[in-house]
């Protein structure tokens, strides 16, 4: 994949980041509890941001992984 | 394809990939064509052609690690060419037929022979491998063939290595195949035991079959041989009919050649 | 046919009588399910666990890794001497190989694991009453499955250099169906319920069995290939 | 089809799929609605189970093609195969993490023997055991007919496992068992769901025709290597 590629795919995961911070800021907010219970209630919300990250760095890894094994074979084939 | 006669092929020094052709004219009982061997990046056999016919006997000398386990394995079916065929009889050895196997017997330095099975056991196990139906009378005529006759009842393990070895030769020749293999037959053997398998060797010399000996034992190599090559890395880097070869000159010019391959 | 039984009757005989003469492997394989049974009495406090609850569990693991014990060690006892390249290089069909060494595995496994259930009975008083013949027949059943994914992956384990330690991360996976239908199965019989209960179960076992038989009749030719 | 046209095509299955896959977080996040029993976390359903099925497709894939290698013996297969396990594993690895991530909040407890997770678990290991049996032999020949064995049997007992965990599950039933059913989902939800097996499968297929590329140029540069020694 081209550097370009990588920046633009990174630049939208980030402002969906944000957006989805936002969001649940937001729903969150709506809800009137006491911090206790609020703290309670967030933690499913971090579970569910794990699990979407999760996504993101293990596909993201083995997409990585096979562009550096393409870049040393072509430095191989190159000699 | 057969009974190729070929004068240049027969001179020292003959070009290297050149086929090993018969020479006589009996019928072609072993041929390979373009067999190679590769375990992943090593190249164990790299491009061999022979054809063999009756009668004739072929000794393969090459220091370690030339390959000639390999060809040897190849030509045996026991193992699958990287590319290449080899036919027996005209009959080539493909993996999901069998019937080949009937017409193919293996002495290696490993005795394929069960430790806590005695001789006439060891014999009765393989003779019903291969479906023989006259074992009763085979067996004791093959052992007696070794001069194991009055050892049939002790287990393989109880026997000396001579003895066993003598044993993986009734064994090899038990279904009475038509191509025998010998991969280093003589190696630790005492010299009676060289004597008796000398004497059974002698035997096959009887026309029908075609022998092809693995060996690095110069001397032992060269008394049967109808025919020599010699392996280096992978190919034959020379190969020639007894007539040609100088026996007193044999270990001088199987140095050169080797030298000069590797 | 006939050939093809005639070889497959070699190869058991020959493995069998091997077997008997040099006791190798039923004695380390009984000797397990002995010590085995002696360590559950201690693992286990049977004040609090009643012997029968757990008794059918503690049979199939003890057959799970006592088996492995002995089958594993199929093929590294054959080639010693180059035995099995001897043996594969004769006309027997491939199959016919496989589905002999797993008989002559099976015959053995089995035995150890009726082995197993005396111990059982012995040490904890636990039986399965009048349901005998049926846990019987399902310790049959299961032993078959695990003996023909135990003898398919020992050809491929002692191929490899890591050799038998890669047999159980191999074959446990794997072997995940046979113990929980053939566990449960004997948990129920020996707690003496009634076989139809179970036969389900041990439908699903012997299909499994019959599937590991066949895969492996299939495959073992591209495992022993050299 | 040439290293290079696999290229491009993992190219653009990998830009459609990462595409597909901002969408299908856009749809998890804000559009799709909240389930009621379980609330919020609910929603790594969208990603778990869309893994889970790729890991499946992989094992299915891997079987198909190493069957096809031990019968044509060509290499492309088997490194068709290779390279869909290398991406089973992956995706079989993101289902035992987020599983767990889920039943944290949804059952109390990481792991639950789940028939589904423990499917997966013992795939995983079947996929482990896969590599381990490939790189433990001296002649590659071997260990590529050896792992193609682990794969088929695998694959074959897949259903298997599946059905007696199913039935293991059904011994001991838990007070909390929330099996999400899929045909029963409301339509929001199962259209998530469908994207996400969509979106999944584009990624898998994309980055496996790279991986595949990847190793075409190696056996390449072996190929050269060698004639060059």
């Amino acid at each position: 994949m081209k550097n370009s590629t990588i920046r633009a795919v990174a630049l939208s995961l980030a402002a969906l980041a944000i957006m989805a911070v936002r969001g649940v800021a937001q729903e969150s907010a709506a809800m009137p509890q006491a911090s206790a219970l609020a703290e309670q209630n967030l933690r499913p919300y971090w579970h569910v941001f794990a699990a979407y990250a999760l996504v993101i760095v293990l596909i993201g890894g083995w997409a990585v992984s096979i562009a550096r094994r393409l870049r040393a074979i072509e430095d191989r084939l190159a000699d | 394809m057969t009974d190729v006669v070929s004068p240049a092929e027969d001179t020292l020094g003959a070009e290297e990939g050149d086929r090993l052709d018969s020479n006589l004219f009996g019928s072609v009982v072993l041929e390979a064509d373009g067999l190679r061997r590769e375990y992943g990046p090593v190249i164990a056999v790299d491009g061999i052609d022979l054809s063999l016919a009756e009668g004739e006997f072929l000794t393969i000398f090459g220091p370690n690690g030339a390959g000639k386990s390999s060809l040897l394995g190849m030509l045996a079916g026991a193992m699958r060419p990287t590319a290449g065929i080899v036919r027996v009889r005209g009959q080539e050895l493909a993996f999901s037929d069998t019937g080949w196997r009937h017409r193919i017997g293996m002495l290696s330095h490993r005795g394929f022979l069960y430790g806590r099975l005695t001789a006439e056991e060891n014999l009765r196990f393989y003779g019903k491998l291969f479906g023989l139906v006259d074992l009763e009378e085979r067996i004791p005529a093959r052992l007696d063939q070794v001069g194991l006759g009055a050892r049939a009842r002790f287990q393989a393990r109880q026997l000396s290595h001579g003895m066993r070895q003598r044993l993986s030769l009734a064994r090899a020749l038990l279904h009475d195949p038509d191509v025998v293999l010998l991969d280093e037959p003589y190696t630790g053997l005492d010299p009676s035991a060289a004597g008796v398998l000398r004497g059974v060797l002698e035997e096959l010399k009887d026309g029908r079959r075609t022998v092809v000996m693995v060996t690095h034992n110069l001397r032992e190599g060269l008394e049967m041989a109808t025919r020599v090559a010699i392996q280096v890395a992978g190919r034959f880097a020379w190969h020639g009919r007894i007539e040609s070869v100088d026996r007193e000159d044999f270990e001088r010019h199987y140095h050169e050649v080797v030298e000069a391959r590797a | 046919m006939n050939t093809y039984l005639t070889q497959m009757w070699a190869i058991i005989w020959k493995d069998l009588i091997l077997e008997i003469r040099s006791r190798e492997r039923i004695a380390a394989m009984g000797a397990f399910a002995v010590l085995a049974g002696v360590l559950f009495n201690f693992s286990i406090d049977t004040t609090t666990t009643r012997p029968q609850d757990v008794a059918a569990g503690l049979i199939w693991m003890t057959l799970v890794f006592g088996g492995l014990l002995g089958v594993g060690r199929t093929f590294h006892l054959e080639s010693q001497d180059g035995a099995l390249q001897g043996v594969l290089m004769s006309p027997a069909p491939k199959d016919a190989v496989f589905l002999a060494k797993t008989a002559a595995n099976f015959a053995l496994l089995y035995a150890v694991s009726l082995l197993v259930l005396g111990v059982f009975g012995l040490f904890f008083g636990v039986g399965p009453g009048q349901n005998l013949g049926w846990v019987v027949l399902v310790l049959g059943v299961g032993s078959l499955g695990f003996v023909a994914l135990g003898t398919l992956f020992a050809a491929v384990s002692t191929g490899t250099s890591m050799g038998e330690t890669l047999l159980p991360v191999l074959v446990f996976p794997l072997l995940v169906p046979m113990v929980i239908y053939g566990a449960g199965a004997t948990t129920w019989l020996m707690n003496g319920r009634p076989f139809v209960e179970v036969e389900g179960n041990v439908r699903m076992l012997g299909a499994f069995a019959l599937a590991a038989v066949a895969a492996g009749a299939v495959l073992f030719r591209y495992v022993v290939e050299d | 089809m040439s290293t290079a046209g696999m290229r491009r095509g993992g190219t653009a299955l990998v830009v459609l799929g990462l595409l597909g896959l901002i969408a299908l977080y856009w749809m998890a996040f804000f559009w799709v609605s909240t389930e009621v029993n379980q609330g919020v976390v609910q929603r790594i359903f969208y990603v778990h189970v869309p893994a889970a099925w790729t890991s499946f497709l992989a094992i299915g894939f891997a079987a198909l093609a190493s069957g096809m290698y031990l019968w044509l013996r060509d290499d492309r297969l088997d490194r068709a195969a290779l390279c869909a396990i290398e991406g089973g594993l992956v995706f079989a690895t993101l289902v035992l993490t987020t599983g767990p991530l889920w039943g944290k909040i949804a059952w109390g407890t990481y792991w639950t023997w789940e028939p589904r997770l423990t499917l997966t678990l013992l795939l995983w290991f079947i996929f482990v055991g896969y590599f381990m049996v490939r790189n433990s032999t001296e002649d590659p020949e071997k260990g590529k007919r050896f792992a193609a064995v682990v794969a088929i049997v695998g694959a074959m007992d897949i259903p298997f496992i599946h059905l007696s965990v199913i039935w293991f599950r059904s011994l001991h039933p838990e007070p909390v068992v929330a099996k999400p059913d899929g045909p029963t989902l409301p339509g929001d939800m199962l259209a998530t769901l469908l994207f996400g097996v969509l979106v999944f499968s584009l990624l898998f297929f994309g980055l496996f025709l790279f991986r595949y590329a990847v190793e075409g140029l190696r056996a390449e540069a072996d190929l050269r290597a060698r004639s060059v020694a």
